[in-house]
This record gives structure tokens, sequence and C-alpha cells, in this order.
């Protein structure tokens, strides 16, 4: 696996598989890049596949931004690409609603902008939003639950969600109740970790002692699940199945491996802002989607959140990213 | 006031006080350090809640629930502790509280007119109403809170020890204004314990003791010294300066200042002490002594000459050195240079010794309290509570610990910057024999002191300083005070005459 | 390095400035708590509950009927009343300012998330992102709002009595309160005036990003400190400028913006912010001290 | 309410001590500095640089050769390095403790980042997961290693020249210089102690994570200055406690840990912690009250 990806890592070798006339050089596009700060693994990637996407064509001109989480700061950020007077931008905002404003501004003064992961509040405020699927991916997880079960309705599942104020960790606990509700399965200890390893830790011990037996765990992130396995190590507790999220490069092995409680995770492509650069050149240089009869780029991308467990780890595997 | 009592955690400041004061009257108040002299007037002042007793204000009982009550009904104070702000200018400090002010907006340049004129009064018109109170000298921080006394009009003036940091001059000053306000019908309340201060402006006194009054309404001029020490003390107390019994040894000197200066503070400082000699340095305030002993202590960066200890020439600007060498500094200013205000007294005390008390770095406690107890007992430091917070303790028993510090510790050479300040005639003879038993011991000594009588008292030789230079040096028993003063007055005249030259020139 | 052209535009200057405008405001603030001896850690916290009390649902429809200006006074009424409580608890309850902030600064978010139930409330009143939003004379109302606070915490501070006992409460509240000053009653104003401050601030937010949210403001409170302290402010209290908070503040967006420009990595950045940071206040010891 | 039985079950405790003991190692050393008079902002920075300076390919691959002392050792080196850098800032650079530690704090995470390139590194050595891992008589090492932490400091504070001095030094740095102690030195002392105690609690998160990362320790800071300064330590310093501390760290943990055995939102926790934070304090000053 790659290990600095910083030019030909395979982070970026799920995407542009597809060679056509698309990728001949064309007019050159400079496009501003922000998104929040790479605080853990799977924002890292996002930042560094964009990096290595654009470094693929000899034209485009990449200006990435201090990643940040706070939303003035990220909102400055836009303003001042503006002042550049870039072609496109691809945001990735630290909150969707809040940096609408601003990419309005940016789409009238003629910018193309693309909305990454985190939806605007307007479809005036970007010419293509690409998301992940956070419903979708709580939704993934607890039909994975609700078919290991088999209709068990006694079932202890428990949840160790991400940020907790992030309207994605909302989106993917409801993802989750709602699918678990389908099968008659609840939610009956859940606690908030802050996407770090340490936090990971912290709140699996504390999450461990409050529920003397699990049946199955799903984690939100698998950046925190770091910290999350080895506190479930340190409670010598073996007794439930855990399900990841994101799907990092570390996680598929050790389903791969099958030698500890995690037996799948979630996808949530760390690709989406590499798509988004893509998406900007081709909406700057006029052209159009190869594989897709239309004419125009789609408005929206919506990828999708596939379960991986042992059986198609190899598939996934080498589109992980490595936290 | 009657009957007023104000108990502390632990201590009983206060136990029945009475004390009544006319107006157009100095009333003075005598007491040991620790008697409750200070906790009385600030319980005046509304900056103590009372306990028991009761406060007449023209005969009508009133009660200041806070400092603001009793300035609003006319009663001004002058602290012992400086109680100025340190960040704020002459006249923001003059006018705190009661600024000059229109809907909320200050009105500078009349605080500032107002500020000059109150200072020209007291005799400093050279303060700049603008300047940085934090800039300003002990002294000139004390002429500063008499302005903001004054400033008050009030009916009744308290002064806690104003003239503890005052030269003989400021002095006369002060005590001209003393006279002015009790000329117009100010009561004066007037604290100290020179007890030929009292003499000179007092019209009555009262006497506490331990919190009690023990003897009140005493005419001031006619009661004798004598009388006031027994009533104060409970013992005859001899005020003598313990004589040397010895001969001097004549041996070489343990102290050689060479020609140490300071830009524009002292200029060419030279001389020698021997062991066991004393030597005094006196000099008006702002006369730069105790930027001397400092710069001999490594605490200032001497920028020409040298000091040398045993032969052994000290790193410049070096304490760590000067310590090192066997020397000790008893600072001037107790709260910011002397004491850690929040730790116990023994450990105040033990401060500088720490290594005598411990072994591989770690403390033995009982044989540092027992010492520590041992010189706080030779001082007489009341309470005698090794484990009080010094915050807690009065300012002459604060000094005392200072001293106290200093005298643990086993040093070479001693120098004393205002040993005696705001301490108790009775404990002030024993610390003067304290001193002579030190030299007599071989030690080292240099001491500051704007108490004239004290230093050619206390010292073999006399070092006179004026305006940062050494104009006389002699043995202290072939000159008097006033020589003293004629000597510095002698080098103001040329001084003036110098700059009266530049200024035609 | 960015040309030196783009740098000094017009635009560019203009982003700074409503840049720094949230920041500035709260440290304008902070200046007033840090120079009266106290600290705030809740100023982050406080703005977050103010945009999102003034952004419910119900003060949105409020709005709809008497007007934006409903919004406005709920955030700077919940900000002073947050600024208040600290006030109260550090005055008269004896807290420590960084305990009582620090449980203020944890209560406020937490009560912030439970009300906007964790989503981002957005702001539909239109007169409100218009009236902020405009541009008198190609400057934003919001750098205006910043110049205002600037001019109106100046003038508080060193023309009046109020800021006069600022200094001395700061400087030596025992001293302060022996010349009559009512030490508590001011310090409780001095929270209060942090806490509208906040409030202002969170307009601020609320129209640059047409948001209520419990995230605003994350980490403020660092920001705010750091710029009050590089300004030359005293963090032991009794001395403090206003015109040097605005300089820390200037000095640390511009800093975020060059960088930005740059493109650097976040990391590199950051390593080259403390080095920054110290060398400033290196060079600006040596000029202070050169002066006296 | 959670049952007692759960609460005070044996694991519990357990399980509450092994997550106090990260924050209170590093308390223990912020006990000094703020004794001392000063603080520092960046103890999470410093053990996040010192656990992934411990956990790259590089010392890794030399621990398989002599031993997972080596990353022990490099972790320690490391955290007292930056302390050291922070004391001689400070003391000899005159630059307020403030700014040079949240310089630091920048600089020692972008360095962090940059080193781990963002990456979570593992901890692949048997030999150490095993020793930090174990638990003789059913106390996990870490346990033990905070356990010989709090002697260790309550001992130097109490009863070493080192302890008095740091007493001095924090109450009155000017009378400890005219009583002829190093200031300047001692205070570069306390930070490389402050910056040693990060290692230590560096080490101690590595085992309990198996990992080092540039994420380790994010607002450590505030958690630490938190629960020394409950614990009764005196932000301005001169005051200090190590009991305090400890009881301060443990009432934090027990809190957190009580919420979440109660299934309580992060939300309502937040509110609740605030809330219960300053009724503590409040309660403390007055039984200490009624004691004097
Ligand atoms: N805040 C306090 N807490 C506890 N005890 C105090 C406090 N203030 C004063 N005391 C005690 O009250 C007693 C009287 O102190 P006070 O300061 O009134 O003495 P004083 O007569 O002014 O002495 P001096 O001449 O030394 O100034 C002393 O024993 C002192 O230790
Ligand atoms: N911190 C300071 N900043 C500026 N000027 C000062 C400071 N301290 C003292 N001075 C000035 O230095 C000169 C010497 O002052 P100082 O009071 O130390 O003299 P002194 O002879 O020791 O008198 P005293 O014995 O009363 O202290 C005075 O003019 C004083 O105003
Ligand atoms: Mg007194
Ligand atoms: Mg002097």
């Amino acid at each position: 696996a790659c290990t600095n990806g910083s030019d030909d890592g395979d982070t970026s070798s799920a995407i542009g598989k597809s060679n056509t006339d698309n990728d001949k050089s064309g007019k050159k596009v400079v496009i501003g890049f922000s998104a929040p700060a790479a605080d853990h693994g799977w924002m890292g990637s996002i930042t560094k596949s964009a990096v290595a996407q654009a470094k693929k064509y000899d034209d485009i001109e990449l200006k990435v931004a201090e990643g940040t989480n706070d939303v003035n700061l990220q909102i400055s950020q836009v303003e001042t690409f503006i002042n550049d007077k870039v072609d496109a931008i691809v945001l990735l905002p630290f909150d969707g609603a809040a940096m609408t404003a601003v990419a309005r501004k940016a789409m009238d003064a003629g910018i193309v902008v693309i909305n990454v992961d985190r939806e605007f509040d307007s479809p005036f405020a970007a010419r293509t939003t690409v998301l992940g699927d956070n419903y979708g991916m709580g939704v993934s997880a607890g039909t994975y639950v609700c078919d290991q079960a088999k209709g068990d309705k006694n079932k202890v599942v428990a949840e160790i969600a991400g940020i907790d104020s992030l309207p994605l960790t909302q989106d993917r606990s409801k993802g989750f109740a709602d699918a678990l509700k389908k099968c008659g399965l609840k939610v009956n200890n859940r606690v908030a970790a802050e996407f770090t390893v340490e936090s990971g830790e912290k709140a699996a011990s504390n999450l461990l002692q409050a529920a003397p037996k699990i049946d199955y765990l799903w984690n939100h992130d698998d950046d925190q699940g770091v910290g999350v396995l080895a506190a479930i190590k340190n409670a010598n507790r073996d007794e439930f199945v855990m399900i990841g999220g994101a799907g990092s490069a570390n996680v598929m092995r050790d389903i791969k491996a099958d030698n500890t409680v995690l037996k799948a995770t979630v996808i949530y492509p760390s690709t989406q802002a590499a798509d988004g650069i893509k998406l900007a050149r081709l909406l700057v240089q006029g052209k159009s989607m190869s594989d897709l009869a239309e004419i125009e780029v789609p408005r929206e991308v919506k990828l999708s959140a596939p379960v991986v467990t042992k059986d198609n780890v190899d598939t996934y595997l080498p589109s992980a990213f490595e936290s | 006031m009657r009957g007023i009592v104000k108990q502390f955690p632990g201590v009983r400041a206060l136990d029945g006080v009475d004390l009544t004061v006319r107006a157009g009257e100095v009333h003075c108040l005598l007491g040991q350090n620790g008697a409750g002299k200070s906790t009385l007037i600030k319980v005046l002042a509304g900056a103590h809640d009372v306990d028991e007793g009761t406060i007449l204000w023209e005969g009508e009982p009133i009660s200041f629930a806070d400092p603001l009550a009793a300035i609003a009904t006319g009663v001004a104070t002058i602290y012992q502790e400086l109680d100025l702000i340190d960040g704020l200018s002459v006249a923001d400090n003059i006018f705190l509280g009661h600024e000059l002010a229109r809907g909320g907006i200050t009105r500078d340049s009349d605080m500032n007119k107002r500020a000059r004129q109150l200072l020209a009064r007291l005799g400093h018109p050279e303060i700049r109403p603008t300047r940085e109170v934090g800039s300003l000298s002990a002294a000139g921080k004390q002429i500063v809170s008499m302005a903001r006394a004054l400033s008050h009009d009030a009916r009744v003036i308290v002064m806690d020890e104003p003239s503890a940091v005052l030269d003989p001059d400021e002095v006369d000053g002060l005590f001209q204004v003393v006279d002015d306000l009790r000329a117009s019908g100010t009561a004066i309340i007037y604290i100290s314990h020179r007890l030929e201060e009292i003499r000179r402006i007092g019209d009555r006194l009262t006497v506490l003791k331990d919190g009690r009054t023990v003897a009140t309404d005493l005419p001031a001029k006619e009661t004798s010294t004598a009388d006031l020490v027994q009533l104060m003390t409970g013992r005859t107390v001899s005020s003598v300066f313990p004589r040397r019994t010895t001969e001097l040894p004549d041996a070489a000197p343990l102290l050689t200042v060479d020609g140490i200066s300071r830009d524009r503070e002292f200029h060419d400082v030279s001389f020698a002490v021997r062991p066991g000699e004393i030597v005094g340095i006196a000099g008006l305030v702002g006369a730069g002594r105790s930027e001397i002993i400092e710069t001999i202590y490594g605490a200032r960066r001497a920028t020409r000459g040298s000091v040398t200890v045993e032969g052994k020439r000290l790193r410049n600007g070096s304490v760590d050195a000067a310590v090192a060498a066997g020397v000790g500094l008893c600072p001037e200013e107790r709260k910011s240079q002397g004491l850690v205000l929040d730790d116990a007294v023994y450990r105040n005390i033990s401060l500088a010794s720490l290594e005598r008390f411990s072994r591989y770095g770690i403390t033995t406690e009982a044989a540092e309290r027992r010492a520590a107890r041992q010189v706080a007992t030779s001082v007489d430091i009341r309470p005698d509570a090794p484990d009080r917070i010094v915050r807690t303790l009065s300012g002459g028993n604060q000094q005392k610990v200072v001293l106290a510090r200093w005298l643990l510790r086993s040093c070479k050479v001693l120098l004393l910057d205002e040993p005696t300040r705001g301490v108790d005639v009775g404990a002030r003879a024993e610390i003067y024999t304290l001193i002579r038993e030190l030299a007599d011991s071989g030690v080292a000594l240099v001491i500051v002191s704007s108490d004239i009588d004290e230093v050619l008292g206390l010292s073999d030789r006399v070092l006179v300083v004026a305006d940062g230079h050494v104009v006389h040096e002699g043995p202290s028993d072939a000159i008097d005070a006033s020589g003293v003063l004629d000597r510095i007055l002698a080098t103001h005249d040329d001084q003036q005459m110098i700059q009266g030259d530049g200024d035609a020139a | 390095m960015t040309s030196g052209d783009q740098f000094a535009s017009k635009d560019n200057v203009i982003t700074i400035l409503r840049l720094a405008s949230v920041v500035g405001v709260v440290s304008i603030g902070m200046t007033f708590v840090i120079t009266g001896g106290g600290i705030d850690l809740s100023v982050g916290a406080i703005l977050a509950l103010s945009s999102v009390w003034a952004t419910t649902t119900g003060t949105q429809s409020m709005a709809d009927d008497y007007g934006w200006i409903v919004m406005v006074l709920s955030a700077l009424l919940v900000g002073t009343a947050c600024g208040l409580i600290n006030g109260i608890v550090i005055a008269y309850g004896k807290v420590v300012p960084f305990i009582a902030t620090l449980a203020m600064l944890a209560s406020a978010r937490g009560l912030a998330e439970i009300i906007a139930d964790r989503k981002t409330q957005i702001i539909r009143n239109q007169g409100f992102t218009d009236f902020f939003g405009a541009e008198p004379l190609g400057i934003p109302v919001i750098v205006i709002m910043f110049a205002l606070v600037v001019v109106g915490g100046w003038f508080l501070l060193n023309r009046t009595t109020f800021g006069r006992r600022t200094f001395a409460v700061g400087g030596n509240p025992e001293a302060a309160r022996l010349a009559g000053i009512k030490v508590q009653r001011h310090t409780v104003y001095l929270y209060a005036l942090a806490g509208l401050t906040c409030g202002i601030a969170a307009v601020m937010l609320m129209s640059r990003t047409t948001t209520g949210s419990s995230t605003h403001g994350t980490l403020l409170e660092l920001d705010a400190i750091a710029a009050v302290v590089i300004g030359g402010t005293l963090l032991s209290g009794g001395r403090g400028t206003v015109v040097g908070t605005l300089f820390g503040v200037l000095i640390f967006t511009t800093l975020t913006n060059v960088f930005t420009l740059n493109n650097l990595s976040t990391s590199s950045q950051n390593v080259a912010k403390g080095v920054i940071i110290v060398v400033a206040v290196l060079l600006q010891q040596r000029i202070a001290n050169r002066k006296t």
C-alpha cells in the first residue's frame, strides 16, 4: 500500500481508469480547494487524493487552502479564491449550510463550484455536488446487523459515533437507527468520540463498562476505530461483532486476517474530492462525462456505501486509504 | 469608636478598643507591631467590618459598610501598605473612585491640573501628574497617597506610618500640611513608631497593646518617653545604640567596592568594609543608596567598577555569585522584593538557607522549623506562630521576617536596606543589639537607613551620599545629623550652580 | 511568495478585515476582561449559543412579524446574559475565572447543541441577510461594525471612569476596593461586556454564514486571548490596550491569509506560525526596551 | 441512575483509573509549572509529538534491535526537549508563558503531523505492548505508573528544596531572586519537568491505543489545567497541591464515566459538567471557609 500518497499513490488508482479524450490536455484550469482540517485519516486522504488527482493533469493548477474547522476562516478562503479569480472551487465545507452564502457568491462571480460531501443548503450554490451517503452508511451498517441477528430481537446493539455536533454524525446515526428498527432492534448504548484514536479508546473504555454484554457494535469511523479496538483488547472482550466505518486499509486488513472482533466495515469513499477535481476540470473545459450519454455533467453524484466483509475485501482493499 | 472588636481566624486583633477624636486635633496612635493600629483604622475606613462595637460620628452611631461609605462620610485614609495602582498615572491614582468626569467621560486635563496643585501643596511639584505610579520610588508613592487623601476634602484624615519612607526634609513638609489641616478644623489620626515626630505634631495620644486601649487622651507633648515605652511594651527599654565593646581588629577588608557606577543613578562609589565593621550609608531619599547596595549584591549590573569579597572579584550582575560568596541583602521593599506573601513565616525565613536544612535536596523540616523559630523569637515576631501566612502579619512584623531570613543565613557580608522600617521601639532596640552581635562575630555590614541618627548610632564609619555621589566618608562619631545634612545641602547647591551655569551657557 | 500586488489589493484587504471582524470584536471584549484581571474561556461557546438562540424557528418567526431586529436583539441579550452569569459566579461566588468560564464553555455549548438539536439552523429572513451583507461604499457592514466596536472599546477603556476602574480592578483589586470602587459589581460589568461582544460577533458570524450553529466559534477563545496578549495586554491584569489587540488580531489574520495564498501545507503553516509568534514577541520586546 | 454496584465494581474503578492516568500524569507536571507561576498550553502537542517520534518506522526498527526501551526513551527525550525549549524561551527570552507555549503547541503539533504524515502509526513491537499492557496483581501497569508519578510529584513538591524553590519562584520571583535562587534556571527545570511528564503520558497513551498519532492529546491542556485549578492550585502561582490535582483529575474522569454509564448524550453531559464544576468549587470553598 501507499505510504506517502504524494504523486502516484494507489488512493487515486481506483479513479480515472477510463481513458478517453477527456484526459487529453486542454485549456489551463485554476482550481481552488478547501476542506476541513485534516485532523484524521479520512480527511487527510481526501486532500491527498485531490492533490494527487490534480497532479495527473498538466492543465490543472491547484490552490490548496489551509484545512480548517472554522467556518469563518473557510469563508474567507473562498473569498480569497474569488479575489484570485480562479476558474473553479472544489469545496468540502466544514458545515454545508454555513458555506452556502459564500459559495453562491462564487457562483455569481462566474466560478464553477463543486460541493463535496457536506451538502449546501441551496441548489444555486454549486454547479455539481459529489456526496458520500452518510445516511446510507448508517443504513448499510444497520442492515448488516439485522442480517446477522437473524430476527433475534434481544440482541444488544451499541454504537460509537463520531463528533456528535456534526450533521453527518446525525445522519449516520439516523440511518443506523432506522435500519435497526426494521428488524425490531434498537441502539442500547451509544457514546460519541471525536474521530481520533485517543477519543475512540476513551469512549470505548467507558462504553464497555456501561454495557457488560454486547452483541453488535458499530463504530462510525475507522480512525477512531484503532483506539476502539485497543480498548476492546484492554478490556479482554470478544463476545460481539464490530462493524467499522469509512473503510481504512488497516481495518480491511484486519477483516481479511479475521482475527479480531472486527468483521465488517462500511465504506465512505475518501476519493470524493478527487472526483470533484476531475468534474471541475471537465466543467471549466466544457467537456461532458464520457461514460454517460448526457451532454452535461450531472448536477449530483451520490457515491454508494457498500459493506466490506471478509468475502469481498479484496475488491476494496487496493483503493482503501491509509490512516 | 467604642468597644471595637475585630476577630481574624486565630487572632483577636482588636479586643474592645476605644478612641475619641476631636475636630482640629492631631491624635496619635501608638503601639507595638501587631498591636492592632492598622486594623483599627481599617475598621474606621470601612475596609473591615467590625464584629462588635460602635462608631459614633458627631454623636450619631454610624456604620461603614464599605470604603465608599466611609469616604462619603468624610474619612480619608493613607494606608500603611501603599495602596496604589502601578499601571495608572499619578493623577488617575489620586482621583481613583472619584474621578472628575462628565457623564462617565473623564476630564483628564482638569484632573492633571488639580493633581498638580495637590502635589505642589505637598511640596512636590516635580512629580508629573501623567507619570506612571509604578515608576516612582517608595517615597514618591507615599506623596501620591497623601495627595489622594487631600483630594477628598475629608473631615478626618488617617495616616498610617506616613513618614516611614520619607526623609527629614519631606517629613517637615508633611508636618506643614498637617498643621494647615489642623488649623482648618480637620481631625488627623497619626500613626508612627517615631516618638520624636509625635512630640512635634501630636496633640493627644492613645496607646494600644494587644488589641486593647491601655491609655487614652494622654497629652502628646508632656508624656515622657519612658512612660510611653512602658505602656506600649510593658517593660522598660533602653534606646541607646549598643556601642562597640571590642577593638576593631586590623584585618584586611572583607568587602571592597571599587569605583562602581551606574548611568544616571550613582557614580564612582568606592569603599571597603573590614570584618566586624559596620559601614552606614546616609543620604536623602532618592540619593541612590538602594541602587548602590543592590549593585554590590549583583541585583543590578554595574556599568563600571568592581566588587571584591575576600579578595575574589564577584561576577557583575549576578546575585548567585554574591550569595555563593557569602553576601546577603535585606532589601528595601519588603512586599515586592522581600516576601513570598502567601507562604508561611518559617519558610520565608529559611528561604535563603535551604541548603543548610536539606540533605541530597531533601528538606529536613524539623531542623528548619527549629532554627527559623529561634531567629523569629530573637527579633520578636508576633504572634509567635511560624506556620502563619506572612500576609496576615502586621507591617512591622513582616519587616522582621525579612530581617530574620538574613540573620539565619550565616553571611560574611550583610547589606541591610532600611532594616527597621516600620519596626516598633522595643523590637528596634533588639535589632540593634543583634546587628552589633553580628559585627562582633566578624561579619562585615553595610546599613542604609533614612533615619540619620540610626545610621550614625549603629555604624563605625559613615558614607554620605547625595545625588549619586559619595560626598563624605569618615568615622561616625566625628559627625552628627546636622553635619550630614549640611554636607548633602552643600552638594545640592553646587549642583544647582552647575545647572544654572549650564542654562546660562 | 505571492506577489505583493495581490496581497495588497483592496479586495484582499477587505477579505482580511472581514475575517478579522468576528474574532476582533470578541477580542475587544476579552481585552476588558483581561485588563480587569480575569479571563474568559467561554466566548466561543457564548457566541455559538447566541447564534443558535437567535436562529431558532421561534425567533425567526417572530422576526418575520417584527423585523430582523428581533434576531439581533436575542443574540445580544443571550450573550450579555451568559456574560452576566459568568460575572456573578466569579465576583460573588468567588470562583476563579478560569474555572467559572470553563464551566460556562461546557454548559453553553451543550445547551446550544440541545436547542439546535445539533442541526445547523439556516436564516431565512431576507432583511437580515441583506442588511448585514451590504457593502456601503464598498466596505462590508460587518467591517464597519468591527471598526465601531474598536473605536467604542478604545474610548471606553481610555476616556471614561469605567476604563480607569477597569485598570484599577485588574491592577490591584484590594487597592481599588479601598479607593471606594465596587470591585465586584465592576467585575460583573466586565464579563457582561465580554458577553455582549460575543453577541455582536454572533450576529456578524450569522450574517457571514447565514446560519446559527452550535459549532460556531470553536476554539475562538484561544485566538482571542492570543490576540490580546500578543497586543501587549498583561495576562495578570492592570495593563491593557485596545489598539494593541487590534494589531494582534490583524497580525494573526494576515498571517493566515498569507498562508492561504501561498499554498503551504497546514502542518508547515503551524510550525511556521509558532516560530513567527515567538520571534514577533521577542522583537516587540527588543523595541520596547530600546524605547525606555 | 445506574446502580451503585456497577459504578463501584472493581473493573469500573480500574477503568476510571486507567482513563485518569494519561491526563493525570500531565496534570502533575502542570501542577509544578502553575505553582511556579507559569502555564503550559503545549502539553497535548508535546504528547502527540513524543508519541509520533517514538513510533516512526525508524524508531520501531531500532526498537526491534535494541528492545522497546528505545521507544520509551525517545518519547521521554522528545518530551523533555520540548519542555526545555519552552523553559528557555520563557526564562531567558522573557516571552510570557501563555504565548511561548501556544507557539510550541502550534509548532509541535505541526511537526508531529509532518513526521507522521498524518497517519496513525501502529506499534508492532510486541514487547512494548506486553509490558505496558500487563496487569500485575490485577492493576494495569499504566495505573501503577500514574501512582508512582503522583507519589514522586508529591515528594518533590513538598519534601525537597526543589519544591520549596518552586513555591518561592511562583509566589514572588523577585524575592526569590534576591534570596539567591536561580530563578531563570529553575523556570527551565519546571517546563522540562512538564515536558517529561508529557513524554511519560505519551508512553501510556501509546500503550493504551497501541498507536502514535499527531492527534493524540488534543485539548489535553485544558483538561490538565482545569484539573490542577479545581484541585486548589492558584493560577497566579505560589500555591499548589499534588493531592488536590489528583482529586481534580479523578473528579473529571469519574464524571465522564458516570455520564456514560447512564447513557447521557454528549450535550447534556456538557451542560451537567459545567454546572457540577461550579457547584463543586462553591461547596469546596464553603468547607474550606468553615475550617479556618
Ligand atoms: N487579614 C488578616 N488576617 C489575619 N490576621 C490579621 C490580618 N490582618 C492583621 N492581622 C493580625 O492582627 C493583628 C494586628 O495587626 P495590625 O496590622 O493592626 O498591627 P499594627 O498595630 O498596625 O502593627 P504595625 O506597627 O506592625 O503595623 C496582628 O496580630 C496581625 O497578625
Ligand atoms: N523602578 C524605578 N523606576 C524609575 N525610577 C526609579 C525606580 N526606582 C527608583 N527610581 C529613582 O531612582 C532614584 C533613587 O531612588 P531610591 O529611592 O532607590 O534612592 P535611595 O537613596 O535608596 O532612597 P530610599 O532609601 O528612600 O529608597 C530616585 O530618583 C527614584 O525616583
Ligand atoms: Mg500597621
Ligand atoms: Mg532606598
